[in-house]
């Protein structure tokens, strides 16, 4: 049940006081306003989300809480003093704590160091390491203050950015996107944690796409739309669906897929190994995998286990011994990505910006990126412009990404609007083996949808599909065996049919993680 | 052989201190994630005014602080395009050094040679009485020492205060440390204008204490040896200490060579290089420690070459081509270069850190 | 227009404290000759190759009437230049190519050298003498083997330690070099470097370490460490030669004058030498400007004890504009 | 409050008209610098910008220009493509360096040939592979140990440097020479000569090659996978790797082509203008370079444009200390205030400068 502009009157019992109020908010940047006119209210002790499609103003607005970005109108109180903070040492000296999805922690320091820049006023260094370890224990949240951080495994990273919330006892903590790294029992242990804090009196407000961990964690849920506040609801009425659709303004469409007979055996790993590629890399463990046309095979676990190696592997950007990846009978271990895309082989790795796509070239460029050998768009070397602007064209066209032409810069391009343009480009390609990796992540519920129904049509078609995903109702959505990474180890491979999340939770291993943490503390 | 080591090692000490100075001020820039090219051209800038005001007062410590001012203001201007128009730091840098040599030549015009103002020695007591050795290394003017601490302090600060881990965490991560609420452009303008402190510290301290004179050009390409040995240190302030002694070592004996026209010196020279290479390489060999191979392989390069060199000297090499010698500080820093790995740099280093609020 | 236009081209710039600051100091003092009679223009710290050639094709299309171009490696441009301005004069200071309208010009420093030889052997209480020694060019190998052969004659045991900075002015290098000599026992340095670095560095010395003012006579180092000086004088040569111009008589010369023409100065022999020393040396700058003796005398052999020249033969021109050997009792080679 | 706005795109505009607006400031301070040493300012910036072309004199200069230019030109263009890979070559002095000794070196072994055909191409090859080979040393170090190019191809310079001073002494000393150092005269060498090819011109191979380089360089960044490549490293190492560029395939190729640009260039000015091995060759071309490839902004164009004006202000800068006795030193400061006034201008084409707060749209 939704309420659209009124405070239920269940939540009027529950945040009798008002901590921070929010009136009239407004922020532009060029060609967009990321804020208009926001108004809401958080109430002591409760744990209020921020709900909305990529782009609708989210981080922009807990921004401009933390003092980092300077609206151009409204104003805000806390706890009934005019609040406006100039930085974000202002707003954590006001009691505001907050943990940022990217960008705030310092890979070649060590887990005190960077848990002290988090604060304003840290305890000696001497002592600052017994009283992460005093916290963490006290959260269930090991955490070992000698480690450098680069060295930590993802869901270690975000403890260490809670940590260093929980240190300050704020009064509002804002999260932004916590649990994308997290498994399903770290998520656990992270909601038991902010309910604890919630009946201690700490304000939270909380940002996610995750919708059910919002019914399930969420007093108050507030919807934006490109920028304005469009409703206000009680997650724990509330189906997803209708949250959904709320902050899209249109009606959803679950993928459609039939359940295809498998084909002969296209991809087929063995005994696959390989030392991490850099410092801060996963070493590949003997992966045993084997994936046959028309069938979509998910890889599911936290970040930092393997993942970007084993999509590496598979792409090319790293070398393999000889017969551990094979195509179609052929050792592939060996060849250049370029050689892969010739006979089919093409991926989509994680990281959009910067990796799947150049930020600072244009569309047609990016197209040209992986496209060349497939789509032929040169010919001894000299590049045929005019065609790469034609498959950029219909990689916009066929998947709707939204931008004024082919000759945007990738910077300027949304984060969603550019995954369908990486993921559409290599698929146009209609490669015999597709290997994606997040490819929905950070991605709001329309573009997913249609990404995932993209995926399906592939396999369809008759291609092996590889996705890899932390997002496991996605996996359960569209794979039809599922399979766990877990430091470099892959599990053996099980249908979906009739698989429950709480099932791939402990085949993930996820324990493993927490013990090696604990042995360490 | 008529080289007295101990005598030597002080005329190092000499040689190496304006190489020291503007290296620990660079490496504060850099750990700030700056990269400034710009040193040879705030060092000579630093050696000119240091001169001219140095003469012009009488007193040294005027030259000095004068210098480092003139250093660090020049490095201002380097700031104020790489932090505030977003320049590419490479280029800034190499603008700031033209930009600096002929400033100071322009400067230095009316500078003739004058009678030079005296820096005073500051024998440390104690150690300056030991017999033989004290009055030779511990007898040295004051900025000698200065350098020394000022490599203990860097250390001091960067490690052990919130400043310090302040500025390493804006070398490291300038977007986080903006979203903590960092001033980053301020920290950063702050370590460039040190850094241009102490490069006019380094340059008068040529220009009044080593040489002392003042020329045109006369830092003599010390500011880009700075800059290698920054690199050569892996950005660990002690580990300048080493650099910049072995470079200034290598420049120092390469004239004491020729002076002496025997080879024992590079004789011994060579046979304890050889020595701590083999140390190093059975060391290594018997711990097995994987992780520094190329520690082994330069251990073995030295190995190897002391004993082309033991060889050819056995077949009655008297002299070796002195002109081909002024090459090996240079060689020595592509060798430790190799040898080192320049790993440990700060991830932000040399990349623009715009902020939109 | 009855003015002179003349020209001088500078390897460095004007204050330089050596070569080029003394050919601009003796500029000026032709220019105050002349007074209002010439039109002075100048260019400094010109690089020697294509730029020279640039900066003195720049005078002759100014103007000038007469051009000097004050460096060895302006030789080659300065021909360039002078066959494309048959109407111009050039006079080319220290190299060997002429022409029509190129003089050359250059002074027999060794003469010099030969009365601080005689200095640095008496002066020398450790018989360690140090030299430090510039651009291997006959020149410089004519002013050791001087400096050499005349410390040798009054102090047979003399010992030459020779540093090469392959520099002219170098001030840092010099003053290192002066330095290491020092430490090796060194307590008279020579110098065929242009900086008062060495001077410094001999005055920081402990105990009495001496040294010769080299181009310019840097008395404020005396009178010690510096005990005397060889100066140019290029005043005299560039006076006659403008009024050459202005007469309508200058010709096509090759110039190589010593003490004896005034081209090469002997600076005041300082208070620290002793007097009966100080006598020898004036004696012997008498003699060769008087033109009694050549410092190049025989019997004198080559460093691997070949003869050079018989007992009375002296050197002859040629072999000394091009010398590239050390004398017997030297050690080292010549960087080559 | 001034506060600077990245642009989604690189303004178009701007992109033009940021070099004007930088050259107009640069002669403000320059005249205000000219005037600080008490000398006419209009006369000073008029001998630097006008006398060389337009001047009484400009048939002389204008020829002197281009000479100038060409080297710097032809060293800029190989630079560029490092530079846009992310693969700083700040060595291109010793590389240019070796490149004439290299290529002297072939030409003096053959002396007295008289055989045009084969000595001078030689040449040309030689000092293209003893730049490149100079150029692949920090290349093939960063490949293997990972060692940073920037200082081994700096160090590299020093070392080239001792190297040619040693030389023109020793090993090419000329032995016709009276004991001076330095070695024949190669363009005196009609073999090896590479004398103006239109008399008056100043146009010799070194302006054919510089002019040669920008154009295929500009087909290559613009047309061709390599260029593509380069520009993706560059910007972004990770989609390069992706797309499937070997990051260390490049090292070697930008710094092997940039190298023997130089090389190139250092040979063409030992067989031309300079004329010969010395310790005074004429150095600097490989660092003005790198000035010249950033005025240009890495674009085959660009540096057409700033490598004539860098030789514009060279030359411009003789003619002012010649007729306005400017000290040589004045016009090193006015040349880095033109660096610093196109790098800060510059800002504009990427950034929108707002003043106060933003407005609500
Ligand atoms: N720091 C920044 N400076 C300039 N522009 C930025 C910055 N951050 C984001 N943008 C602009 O924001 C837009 C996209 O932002 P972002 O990548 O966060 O995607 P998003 O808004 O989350 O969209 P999506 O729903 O597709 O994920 C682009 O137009 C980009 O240019
Ligand atoms: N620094 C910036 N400069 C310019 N535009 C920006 C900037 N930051 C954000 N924007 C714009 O503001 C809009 C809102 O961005 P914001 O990051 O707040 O979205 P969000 O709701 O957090 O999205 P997501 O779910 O992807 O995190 C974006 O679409 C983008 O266009
Ligand atoms: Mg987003
Ligand atoms: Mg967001």
């Amino acid at each position: 049940m939704c309420y659209n502009g009124r405070t239920s009157d269940r939540e009027r019992d529950r945040a009798t006081v008002t901590l921070l109020d929010l009136r009239g908010l407004t922020k532009a940047y060029p060609g967009v306003v990321a804020n208009s006119d926001v108004s809401f209210s958080i109430g002591e002790g409760e744990i209020h989300a921020l709900l909305g499609e990529n782009g609708a103003g989210k981080s922009t607005l807990v921004k401009t809480i933390y003092g980092l970005v300077r609206p151009d109108a409204g104003d805000m109180t806390l706890a009934g003093q005019p609040f406006s903070p100039s930085d974000p040492r202002a707003a954590r000296g006001s009691g505001i704590a907050m943990v940022f999805q990217h960008f705030s922690l310092f890979d070649a320091l060590t887990v005190a160091e960077n848990i002290a820049l988090g604060m304003d006023n840290p305890p000696p260094r001497k002592q600052i390491a017994g009283r992460i370890r005093e916290v963490s224990e006290k959260y269930g949240l090991p955490l070992d203050p000698d480690m450098i951080v680069g060295d930590l495994s993802a869901g270690e990273r975000q403890r260490v950015e809670i940590i260093r919330c929980l240190l300050q006892s704020p009064r509002l903590l804002i999260m932004d996107e916590p649990t994308s790294v997290l498994t399903p029992q770290e998520v656990n242990i992270l909601f038991e944690t902010l309910r604890l804090l919630s009946e201690q009196g700490t304000s939270i407000l909380y940002i996610s796409h995750k919708l059910d961990e919002i019914r399930a964690l969420c007093h108050r849920a507030t919807i934006l739309r490109l920028g304005k506040v469009v409703g206000e609801c009680d997650p724990r009425a509330t189906t997803s669906r209708e949250m959904a659709e709320m902050m899209v303004g249109t009606v959803l469409q679950a993928p459609q897929r039939d359940y295809a007979e498998a084909g002969a055996e296209i991809l087929c790993l063995k005994n696959l190994s390989a030392p991490a590629p850099h410092q801060f890399g996963t070493a590949l463990k003997n992966i045993e995998l084997t994936v046959r046309a028309g069938e979509v095979v998910g890889i599911g676990g936290v970040a930092g286990n393997g993942q970007d190696e084993l999509v590496a592997a598979l792409s090319g950007e790293m070398r393999t011994g000889e017969g551990m990846v094979v195509v179609d009978g052929a050792s592939i271990g060996g060849l250049t990505p370029n050689a892969r895309r010739k006979i089919g082989v093409c991926a989509a790795p994680e990281e959009r910006n910067g990796h799947a796509a150049a930020p600072d070239m244009t569309l047609t460029e990016n197209a040209l990126l992986t496209g060349n050998t497939r789509m032929v768009l040169s010919k001894n070397g000299m590049l045929d412009w005019a065609k790469a602007r034609d498959f950029a064209d219909s990689i916009i066209n066929a998947f709707d990404v939204r931008t004024p032409g082919t000759e945007t810069t990738a910077r300027a391009l949304s984060g969603g609007n550019l995954q369908k343009f990486v993921i559409g480009r290599e698929i146009l390609q209609k490669p015999k083996v597709l290997v994606v990796n997040q490819p929905t992540w950070g991605v709001d519920a329309a573009a997913a949808a249609s990404i995932r129904q993209a995926l399906l049509d592939l396999a369809a078609g008759g291609s092996a599909v590889v996705v890899i995903s932390q997002d496991l109702d996605e996996i359960l959505e569209i794979a039809d065996r599922f399979a766990a990474l877990n430091e470099g180890r892959l599990s053996k491979p099980v249908s979906t049919k009739g698989l429950s999340i709480e099932e791939i939770g402990l085949m993930l291993g996820g324990a493993h993680d927490m013990e090696a943490a604990h042995a360490q503390a | 052989m008529d080289i007295n080591p101990i005598l030597l090692l002080a005329a190092v000490m000499v040689a190496s201190t304006p190489v020291l100075l503007a290296a620990i001020g660079e490496l504060v820039v850099e750990r700030s994630g700056v990269l400034n090219l710009g040193v040879e051209g705030m060092m000579i800038t630093g050696a000119v005014f240091g001169y001219i005001i140095g003469h012009g007062s009488g007193s040294a410590i005027g030259g000095f602080a004068a210098a480092a001012l003139a250093g660090a203001c020049l490095s201002l201007i380097f700031g104020f395009l790489t932090q505030f128009l977003l320049t590419n730091q490479t280029a800034t840098g190499l603008g700031l050094t033209l930009f600096g040599l002929g400033l100071s030549s322009l400067v230095g015009q009316g500078a003739t040679a004058t009678y030079p103002v005296t820096v005073p020695r500051l024998p440390i007591p104690l150690l300056s009485d030991i017999p033989s050795l004290g009055p030779i290394l511990f007898n040295h003017d004051a900025v000698v020492y200065l350098s020394i601490l000022l490599i203990v302090l860097v250390w001091f600060i960067m490690f052990r205060t919130r400043a310090g881990l302040i500025l390493r965490a804006t070398g490291e991560n300038h977007d986080a440390a903006h979203a903590l609420g960092y001033p980053v452009r301020l920290v950063r303008m702050l370590a460039i204008f040190f850094g241009g402190g102490c490069a006019g510290l380094a340059g008068a301290y040529i220009s009044l204490v080593r040489v002392p004179q003042w020329t045109d050009g006369i830092t003599a390409g010390a500011g880009w040896i700075a800059l290698a040995i920054v690199v050569f240190a892996s950005w660990k302030p002690f580990r300048l200490l080493i650099g910049a002694y072995l470079f200034g070592g290598v420049t120092v004996l390469q004239l004491n060579l020729q002076a002496d026209g025997t080879l024992a010196l590079l004789d011994i020279a060579i046979g304890l290089l050889a020595v701590a290479a083999a140390v190093v390489w059975l060391t290594r060999s018997i711990t097995k420690k994987a992780a520094a191979p190329m520690d082994n392989l330069l251990s073995v390069i030295i190995l190897v070459l002391s004993v082309v060199y033991g060889l050819l000297r056995l077949a009655g090499m008297q002299t070796i081509p002195i002109e081909y010698l002024s090459m090996l500080p240079y060689l020595a820093t592509i060798a430790v270069l190799v040898g080192l790995r320049a790993s440990n740099a700060p991830a932000s280093l040399g990349k623009t850190f715009h902020a939109s609020t | 227009q009855d003015k002179t236009k003349v020209g001088f081209i500078y390897v460095g710039p004007i204050n330089d404290g050596g070569w080029t600051q003394h050919h601009h100091h003796s500029a000026m003092e032709m220019v105050e000759h002349f007074g209002d009679a010439v039109d002075f223009v100048y260019q400094e710290s010109v690089p020697e190759g294509p730029d020279a050639e640039r900066a003195i094709t720049q005078m002759a299309l100014g103007g000038a009437d007469i051009i000097f171009t004050t460096s060895f490696g302006y030789m080659d441009p300065t021909i360039n230049v002078a066959a494309k301005f048959p109407d111009v004069k050039f006079e080319h200071a220290t190299g060997y190519k002429m022409a029509d309208n190129v003089s050359v010009y250059s002074a027999r420093f060794y003469e010099g050298r030969a009365v601080q030889g005689t200095l640095a052997g008496r002066m020398t209480q450790s018989n360690k003498i140090g030299y430090i020694a510039s651009v291997p060019i006959p020149e410089v190998v004519r002013g050791i083997n001087s400096a050499y052969l005349h410390a040798k004659k009054v102090n047979p045991d003399v010992e030459f330690k020779i540093i090469w900075i392959f520099e002219w002015l170098n001030p840092a290098k010099e003053a290192d070099a002066a330095k290491a000599l020092i430490e090796q026992g060194c307590d008279v340095i020579l110098q065929h470097t242009d900086s008062t670095a060495p001077q410094q560095a001999a005055k920081d010395a402990e105990g009495d370490v001496y040294t010769f003012g080299q181009a310019a006579d840097m008395a404020e180092f005396g009178p010690k460490p510096r005990i005397s000086s060889i100066i140019d004088e290029w005043a005299p040569y560039y006076i006659d030669r403008v009024q050459a111009v202005m007469d309508g008589t200058w010709s096509s010369t090759n110039t190589w004058d010593g003490i004896g023409a005034g081209m090469v100065g002997i600076g005041e022999i300082s208070s620290a030498v002793p007097d009966d020393v100080k006598a020898e040396a004036e004696a012997l700058r008498d003699q060769i400007a008087a033109g009694e003796y050549h410092p190049f005398t025989g019997p004198i052999n080559k460093q691997d004890g070949s003869v050079w020249l018989a007992e009375g033969e002296v050197a002859d021109d040629g072999t000394l504009a091009g010398l590239s050997f050390y004398v017997e009792g030297i050690d080292g080679d010549i960087p080559s | 409050m001034l506060r600077l706005e990245k642009r989604p795109q690189p303004s178009t505009f701007w992109t033009y008209a940021a070099p004007l607006v930088a050259v107009v400031v640069t002669i403000l301070l320059g005249m205000a610098l000219f005037a600080s040493l008490g000398k006419d300012p209009v006369g000073a910036i008029r001998a630097i910008f006008y006398e060389p072309l337009f001047g009484e004199f400009s048939f002389y200069y204008r020829p002197e220009v281009i000479k100038k230019a060409a080297p710097l030109i032809l060293i800029a263009t190989g630079l560029a493509f490092g530079f846009r890979a992310g693969v700083w070559n700040i060595g291109a002095e010793g590389q240019y360096i070796m490149g004439a000794i290299c290529g002297a070196g072939v030409a003096l072994a053959f002396y007295p040939s008289e055989s045009r055909w084969l000595v001078f191409p030689l040449a040309i090859i030689a000092g293209t592979i003893g730049g490149a080979v100079w150029g692949l040393i920090p290349a093939l170090l960063k490949v293997k140990f990972k060692t940073n190019e920037i200082l081994v191809s700096l160090m590299l310079v020093y070392v080239a440097q001792v190297l040619i001073t040693a030389f023109s002494s020793g090993l090419m000393r000329n032995p016709d020479g009276h004991g001076f150092p330095g070695s024949r005269n190669l363009s005196q060498y009609p073999a090896a000569a590479n004398s103006e090819l239109f008399a008056g011109t100043g146009i010799h191979w070194g302006v054919i090659a510089a002019l040669i380089a920008v154009a295929v360089a500009y087909v290559i960044l613009t047309r061709h996978q390599f260029g593509f490549d380069v520009r993706l490293a560059g910007q972004s190492p990770k989609a390069a790797s992706f797309s499937g560029v070997n990051p260390n395939k490049l090292v070697i190729l930008s710094l092997l082509l940039s190298g023997g640009l130089a090389g190139l260039a250092g040979v063409f000015e030992v067989t031309g203008p300079a004329g010969q091995i010395l310790g005074s060759f004429p150095k600097f071309y490989g660092f003005t370079a790198i000035i010249v490839a950033y005025l240009g902004r890495l674009h085959p164009v660009g540096i057409l444009m700033a490598g004539a004006l860098m030789a514009l202000t060279y030359i411009g800068g003789e003619v002012a200390q010649d007729r306005q006795q400017l000290p040589a030193a004045a016009i090193m400061v006015f040349q880095g205030m033109l660096l610093f006034s196109i790098l800060g201008v510059d800002v504009l084409t990427n950034y929108r400068l707002r003043f106060g707060k933003n407005e609500v749209r």
